[in-house]
């Protein structure tokens, strides 16, 4: 079969064998560490050639008919029950090869950065164990031919991604916000699981893995199609944090930097936006559930870009940031502009594993201060950094020509088309507010004179292995927006055509005109962001304090205090009572009445044990005596 | 005819019982047990010969060697009390209290 | 190897464990002959699993007359539902004889009598035999848990009889009125399980029986309100009671519900599912919240494992291939998973000589290895997918959803909420700082990783292929279902005019 | 056999009259007996009355034409066993304040009677309704023991043996219970 290809499973393969030696290596070593960058460098392998294998995957598509442009591999049967037949199975089609080169790619940049970042740290071997346990599973989520191989690398990001928030388990916090995450995320795998039961009982008894699914999508009811659409969701919320699910990723800062950047950045939480693409086969069906879809996620980005102008924990900024963009992306998807919302995930995991990375590299030299308001003037400092984050931070707040604009002006500009005008003007205030934080952070950090001239002084430039990444980065974050080049910059979209024989969308006619002028309206918004935080921060500032809105916003809104009480405190109150109060006085009731009625009888009977033989003899023949009355009397 | 036997044996199993409830002298309350036993010989040996087959007799003989062990026995656990407690009263044994 | 491999992996066990008994032989030879006759087992075990041809009926029968006039005989037989508890027990219990050292000779051989009898229950043909066997295999467990047991041992003692043997007695009455029944209807006496399933009951007393049996299920599964013997008994039995009671005699309780509810009272059972169904979901919630607030290990084990058994209860009852068949894999996957962690349990309390939970912390430092099998374990138990957790607990909630959508859902919280109380318990055992306490835990011996290996290897190996065990299973689960789906049937096509049936009927008495 | 039964019934008058007085003697001496038995205050005066009850019974088995018996009921009963238990008495040297004291005896074994009166009647009842043939004069060799041996010792060979072992259980019992020399002195 000419789509057949034997090679698909290695790609996943190798990271998880890499994942397998290092940890083994890990538990016979830790104990008598050898030379650290040893695991480093064989971590390193396994993403490596994951990534030439999946450049050989994208080649090999470019070079089929556009028809029939995907590679699948059938490894084995994983488990057939009934109708429910599912093969361990990988699926190499346009979408997913666009996201396995940036996966692998950006794994692998990221794995040549820990290298530096990481060292001298205790259980360096176990952190490159878990990172390439957490690149192999994201490559079995993004290769899986059916949901339920997807939602093994699904479940198996977010058991890294425990793993690697609570990395430094000594710390309780860190553990906590290891759980939250994992838990949060179990949540959005609740919908996601039933949303697969649903769809399989629906149209899955005719093979249920993409392809099938897809030529059976238009079997399914329009209410179950609803459903499956909005549990898939909920499924997305979990792991792509957004709202009302959200809230482990800023806590989630807590692991190292560079799993911020792989994984809570530019990777995992774009997996929701993945699957929604993925499954546009449905959504396109159903108009609403897409509505649904856009309504939060540009909810979530407008309220994430309310925490982030607010924040001064340096890497807390970023994560709101990667929050609102998973807003926007998911505003993308959702107004059915499903190539536009995968490539801003795209350009995404350039430049903000860029920032991330940049971040890194400035906790790194601040011996791991993260507060921003114990920084500034650092330009000078490290000079590479900054440049590079600079470029981060203008793609990032969507300044024009940085990758950052194509997509999201894309985004925009496609809910637009599509009528929805509403998510539109969120959209465009958004971006805005986005320039703001982007670049308060970017001006208190490097701009200005020093806050703490200890720390000043001990900063340094970071070693070559953590630059090189960083300018690499910086060189995709510049450029990257050229593959799908708007048609009014003279671009032919290269890859909405890449994309369109997997996503289900239309493109609807719209004037010149209009584009121009919602490009400028992104523009002017971007313009005045910047510029306020230029006036604010430029030269300078003190850490300001709170009041009023600001002070509710600093706060967060009170959203995790909130969730606290409603959810985590009865919950544990429940258990409690269930402990001290039901357990023992309710569901114990039966039992214990049985044994005290046992004991009420047996006093009762005991007195007529009085210890002598002959009463004894006595109560028997007293028996035989009032027998012998009865049956006399019977024999008559 | 018969009946006039098992009438006997009716008769002096009562009289056995009497002696086991009413009685507190060990060795009394034990002959009383062999005069029960006796007695259900007596009912054996009339029935067999009611139906004249000897099976009857044979149960007669396995009672006696029954009572034979019982009598070893008893009397032994007798002097072991007698040794323990110097008395013959049953009710100085009432180790069977609940 | 020889026709009566099944009679030998029952016998072998209890005659070892009488003999024992009734020798004089010291603690040593006691272990030795433990782990001698579990090994034997375990060879017949994956003999039989290996001769075993995925198809539905029983095989390795054996049939010897017994009782032949009130058709009561000893017959035997497994089918894949059976084979893989029958393993189960074989694979795990050598565990236990290789591990704890320490105990006497008496709980030696209650050990390998409960093996013997559980392979019985499992094995039976015949109702009465499995009835037999059934009992046999409680009474061990009474002598090792009031014998050997923690500071509460009698309490304990106490309400596991109680429940278990009031269970017992509802059973055999039930077990009576079916033969009387099959006499009744057949002018024969027959207590073969196959030939119970060709009985036709309906009326009051019938569904009293069917209540009866449930309610000795339930007892020993257990289900929602039967559930209050098992914390105690769980957290005060010795560890390999605790795994016995947990890895393999629970599920003996839900292979019955299979094999002798689901087909004898097909239209008893389709019209009990959804009460039933709720109680296995509420009875998961219940003792998943539960297990939260517990801080004793050992407790907090138990309830996750009653939670965990709600579950799988559940699965039986959503009356379909997909949830029968995951509750099946769902019982190996659970002794493997839930079993070992009981076991790890023990060799924290065995160490750190303290079951409390706030006691502990920073475990992971110290013994990297134990965390390692620790974790997976863990994840095996919170149904991460690629562990044999996950394939159970997808198949019954996929059952779940095609039986009652609002089920369903409830069944999927399963998912949150185990993964709260064990991420939980995690944190405070292994993460967070060591104490001087914790700073003494010695990592596992080499004879302990290379015990425990295996079974942490099973965990993976039956998550990424579970296929060879579920086609053994699937087939004998749909001959489970096969009068299940014929009483469904004709209740949809009587469904229509069944209260005129009903009138009629009234009118003729 | 017709010829038999007749010539029983010509001979019975005589025999029979002769046999029923001896039953009365019998009877009243085994009742006595036991009457003595249970109502003498010293054990040793009840057993002299048990040994009359013991012999009137291997009389009243002599009636029943069950030789064997008689004999075993006189060389074993009232022979060994009796010999045992006075040996017994007399080897414990009971005397009188050893006995206990049982002052309600009288009214105790009224009471007695009372509880027990059912049983017995019932017991007669019982015994009146059972259907017996008059007195048939069996084969002389009933009861002899040629007879009864080989009955014992074919028929019967398993229960014998057992309580061969009775017996010898008993032998190591006694042996050992009282055979232990200075227990609580």
């Amino acid at each position: 079969m000419e789509n057949s290809a034997t090679y698909l499973m290695y790609i996943p393969l190798f990271p998880l064998l890499g994942a397998v030696i290092i940890g083994l290596m890990h538990v016979f070593t830790c104990k008598r560490p050898i030379f650290e960058k040893f695991y480093g460098i064989i971590a390193c392998i396994g993403p490596i050639l994951s990534f030439v294998l999946a450049l050989r995957v994208f080649f090999n598509l470019k070079g089929m008919p556009e028809e029939g442009r995907y590679l699948i591999q059938k490894a084995f049967t994983w488990f057939q029950v009934g109708d429910l037949d599912v093969a361990m199975g990988f699926l190499a089609d346009p979408l997913s090869s666009l996201m396995l080169l940036f996966v692998t790619f950006i794994g692998s940049l990221i794995h040549i950065y820990s290298i530096g970042y990481m060292g001298g740290e205790k259980n360096y071997a176990k952190f490159f164990a878990y990172l390439n346990l957490f690149l192999g599973s994201m490559l079995v989520l993004v290769l899986g031919d059916s949901p339920v191989v997807m939602f093994v690398g699904w479940e198996g990001v977010g058991l890294c991604s425990y793993l690697l928030i609570s990395f430094y388990t000594t710390e309780t916090e860190n553990v906590i916000a290891g759980n939250k995450a994992f838990i949060v995320n179990r949540i959005g795998d609740l919908g996601f699981v039933l949303g697969m039961s649903f769809l399989f009982w629906a149209i899955g008894a005719h093979g249920f893995d993409y392809m099938a699914l897809k030529a059976n999508a238009h079997h399914l009811a329009p209410g179950v199609a609803l459903t499956v659409c909005l549990l898939l969701f909920v499924g997305a919320t979990g792991k792509s944090a957004q709202i009302p699910l959200y809230v482990w990723l800023p806590d989630a800062m807590a692991g190292p930097t560079p799993v911020s950047a792989l994984i809570h950045a530019a990777t995992m939480v774009t997996a929701g936006v993945y699957m929604v693409a993925r499954f546009s086969f449905i959504y396109a069906h159903v108009p609403v559930a897409g509505s649904i879809v856009a309504w939060v996620g540009i909810l979530t980005a407008l309220l994430a870009a309310i925490f982030g102008m607010f924040q001064d924990d340096i890497k807390k900024v970023l994560a709101y940031s990667t929050v609102s963009q998973l807003g926007y992306m998911f505003a993308g998807v959702g107004v059915a502009a499903y190539s536009a919302g995968i490539f801003h995930v795209f350009t995404h995991a350039f430049f903000k594993a860029l920032l991330f990375l940049g971040a890194g590299a400035v906790i790194y030299a601040m011996h791991h201060q993260q507060n921003i308001w114990k920084m500034g003037g650092l330009k000078k400092k490290m000079p590479i950094t900054y440049y590079t984050m600079v470029i981060g931070a203008l793609a990032l707040a969507g300044c024009p020509f940085f990758s950052g604009f194509f997509s999201k002006d894309e985004i925009l500009f496609m809910a637009l088309a599509n009528g929805h005008w509403g998510i539109w003007l969120v959209g465009v205030a958004v971006a805005g507010m986005t320039a703001y934080y982007t670049f308060r952070m970017i001006f208190v950090v490097f701009h200005g004179e020093p806050r703490d001239q200890h720390a000043y002084d001990h900063a340094h430039e970071a070693p070559l292995v953590m630059t090189l990444p960083l300018i690499i980065l910086a060189v995709g974050a510049l450029f990257a927006g050229y593959l799908n080049l708007p048609a009014i910059f003279g671009g032919d979209q290269e890859v909405t055509h890449w994309l369109a024989p997997v996503v289900v969308e239309h493109h609807p006619h719209v004037s010149k005109f209009v584009e121009l002028l919602a490009m400028c309206a992104s523009i002017v918004a971007f313009i005045i962001g910047i510029r306020l935080a230029w006036q604010r921060f430029g030269k300078g500032a003190e850490e300001p304090t709170f009041s009023g809105f600001t002070e509710f916003a600093y706060h967060k809104f009170y959203v995790d205090e909130l969730y606290d009480s409603v959810f985590v405190q009865p919950y544990k109150r429940i258990g409690g009572a269930i402990r001290n109060a039901i357990e023992p006085n309710v569901t114990d009731a039966p039992i214990k009445l049985v044994s005290q009625l046992y004991m009420m009888v047996g006093q009762a009977f005991k007195v007529f044990q009085v210890g002598f033989v002959r009463v004894y003899a006595i109560y028997m023949i007293v028996g035989l005596s009032v027998m012998s009355l009865i049956l006399s009397f019977s024999l008559n | 005819m018969i009946h006039s036997y098992l009438m006997v044996s009716v008769i002096l199993f009562c009289i056995g019982m009497l002696g086991v409830i009413s009685r507190r002298n060990v060795f009394t309350v034990f002959m009383s047990i062999e005069l029960m036993l006796n007695a259900a010989n007596l009912a054996f040996v009339a029935f067999s010969r009611l139906h004249e087959s000897m099976d009857g007799h044979v149960l007669a003989l396995m009672v006696m060697a029954v009572a034979a062990a019982e009598a070893a026995l008893a009397l032994a656990v007798v002097i072991l009390l007698h040794k323990h407690k110097g008395k013959l009263d049953t009710n100085v044994f009432s180790l069977l209290k609940g | 190897m020889f026709e009566h491999t099944l009679s030998l992996m029952i016998f072998l066990p209890i005659a070892a464990g009488l003999i024992l008994l009734l020798t004089p032989a010291g603690k040593g030879i006691a272990r030795v002959t433990g782990i001698a006759i579990s090994m034997a087992a375990l060879i017949l075990g994956v003999d039989v699993f290996t001769k075993f041809k995925p198809v539905g009926e029983l095989q390795f029968t054996e049939f010897i007359p017994w009782f032949p006039h009130v058709g009561i005989n000893y017959s035997l037989g497994v089918d894949g539902i059976s084979l893989f508890i029958l393993l189960a027990a074989s694979v795990l219990l050598p565990l236990v004889f290789l591990l704890f050292t320490t105990k006497e000779k008496g709980y030696y051989a209650n050990l390998l009598i409960v093996q013997g009898a559980m392979a019985g229950a499992v094995c039976a043909a015949d109702i009465i035999l499995f009835y037999i066997f059934w009992e046999i295999m409680l009474l061990p467990v009474f002598f090792m848990l009031g014998l050997y047991g923690g500071e509460k041992k009698i309490a304990a003692t106490l309400k596991i009889t109680i429940y278990t043997i009031a269970g017992s007695l509802l059973m055999l009455a039930a077990i009576i009125y079916l033969g009387v029944a099959y006499h009744s209807q057949f002018g024969e006496w027959n207590f073969a399980i196959s030939k119970l399933t060709q009985l036709d009951l309906n009326g009051g007393v019938a569904t009293l029986a069917f209540i009866g049996f449930m309610i000795a299920f339930a007892i020993k599964i257990p289900l929602f309100p039967f559930h209050t013997w098992l914390p105690d008994a769980y957290t005060e039995a010795p560890t390999a009671t605790t795994f016995v009671l947990s890895a393999i005699m629970a599920k003996i309780g839900v292979y019955a519900v299979i094999r002798m509810v689901v087909p004898v009272f097909d239209e008893d059972f389709a019209r009990f599912a959804l009460l039933l169904s709720l109680s296995g979901v509420f009875g998961m919630m219940y003792c998943g919240i539960a297990a939260i607030a517990q801080n004793d290990i050992k407790r907090m084990f138990a309830f996750s494992s009653a939670s965990h058994m709600g579950i799988i209860a559940l699965g039986v009852f959503t009356c379909n291939v997909q949830g029968l068949t995951g509750s099946v894999y769902q019982i190996i996957a659970h002794a493997t998973s839930t079993g070992v962690l009981f076991l790890f349990a023990g060799i924290i309390e065995d160490r750190m000589q303290t079951r409390k939970i706030e006691a502990l912390g920073g475990i992971a430092y110290h013994a990297p290895v134990f965390a390692l099998y620790f974790a997976i374990a863990l994840l095996a138990s919170v149904g991460l997918p690629g562990t044999s957790g996950f394939i159970g607990e997808f198949l019954i909630i996929l059952g779940a959803v095609k039986f009652s959508p609002f089920i369903g859902i409830l069944a999927g919280t399963t998912l949150i909420i185990g993964v709260c109380y064990m991420l939980w318990m995690f944190q405070r055992v292994f993460f967070e700082k060591d104490n001087e306490l914790t700073v003494t835990f010695k990592d596992l011996t080499l004879k302990e990783g290379i015990c425990f290996l295996p079974v942490v290897l099973l965990i993976i190996v039956m998550g990424l292929y579970p296929q060879p065990f579920i086609e053994k299973i699937e087939p004998a689960a749909q001959i489970q279902l096969a009068h299940l789906a014929d009483t469904q049937h004709v209740q949809v096509a009587d469904s229509v005019n069944a209260q005129d049936h009903g009138h009629l009927l009234e009118l003729n008495k | 056999m017709v010829h038999l039964a007749k010539k029983s019934i010509k001979k019975g008058a005589l025999d029979i009259m002769f046999a029923d007085w001896l039953f009365i003697l019998f009877t009243v001496c085994a009742v006595l007996g036991a009457a003595g038995l249970v109502s003498f205050r010293h054990p040793m005066n009840s057993a002299m009355s048990f040994v009359v009850t013991l012999i009137s019974l291997a009389g009243l088995y002599a009636l029943l034409s069950a030789k064997l018996i008689f004999a075993t009921q006189l060389i074993v009963y009232a022979g060994a066993i009796m010999s045992l238990i006075i040996f017994i008495i007399m080897f414990l040297n009971i005397q009188n304040e050893d006995l206990p004291v049982e002052e309600g005896r009288l009214k105790n074994m009224t009471i007695g009677a009372v509880l027990i009166a059912p049983i017995g009647l019932f017991l007669m009842k019982v015994v009146k309704q059972i259907p017996g043939s008059d007195t048939v004069v069996v084969d002389p060799n009933f009861g002899g023991v040629k007879e009864v041996g080989q009955l014992l010792f074919s028929k019967w060979l398993l229960p014998f043996e057992i309580v061969s072992i009775l017996l010898l259980v008993a032998l190591v019992g006694a042996v050992v219970l009282a055979g232990k020399r200075g227990i609580n002195k």
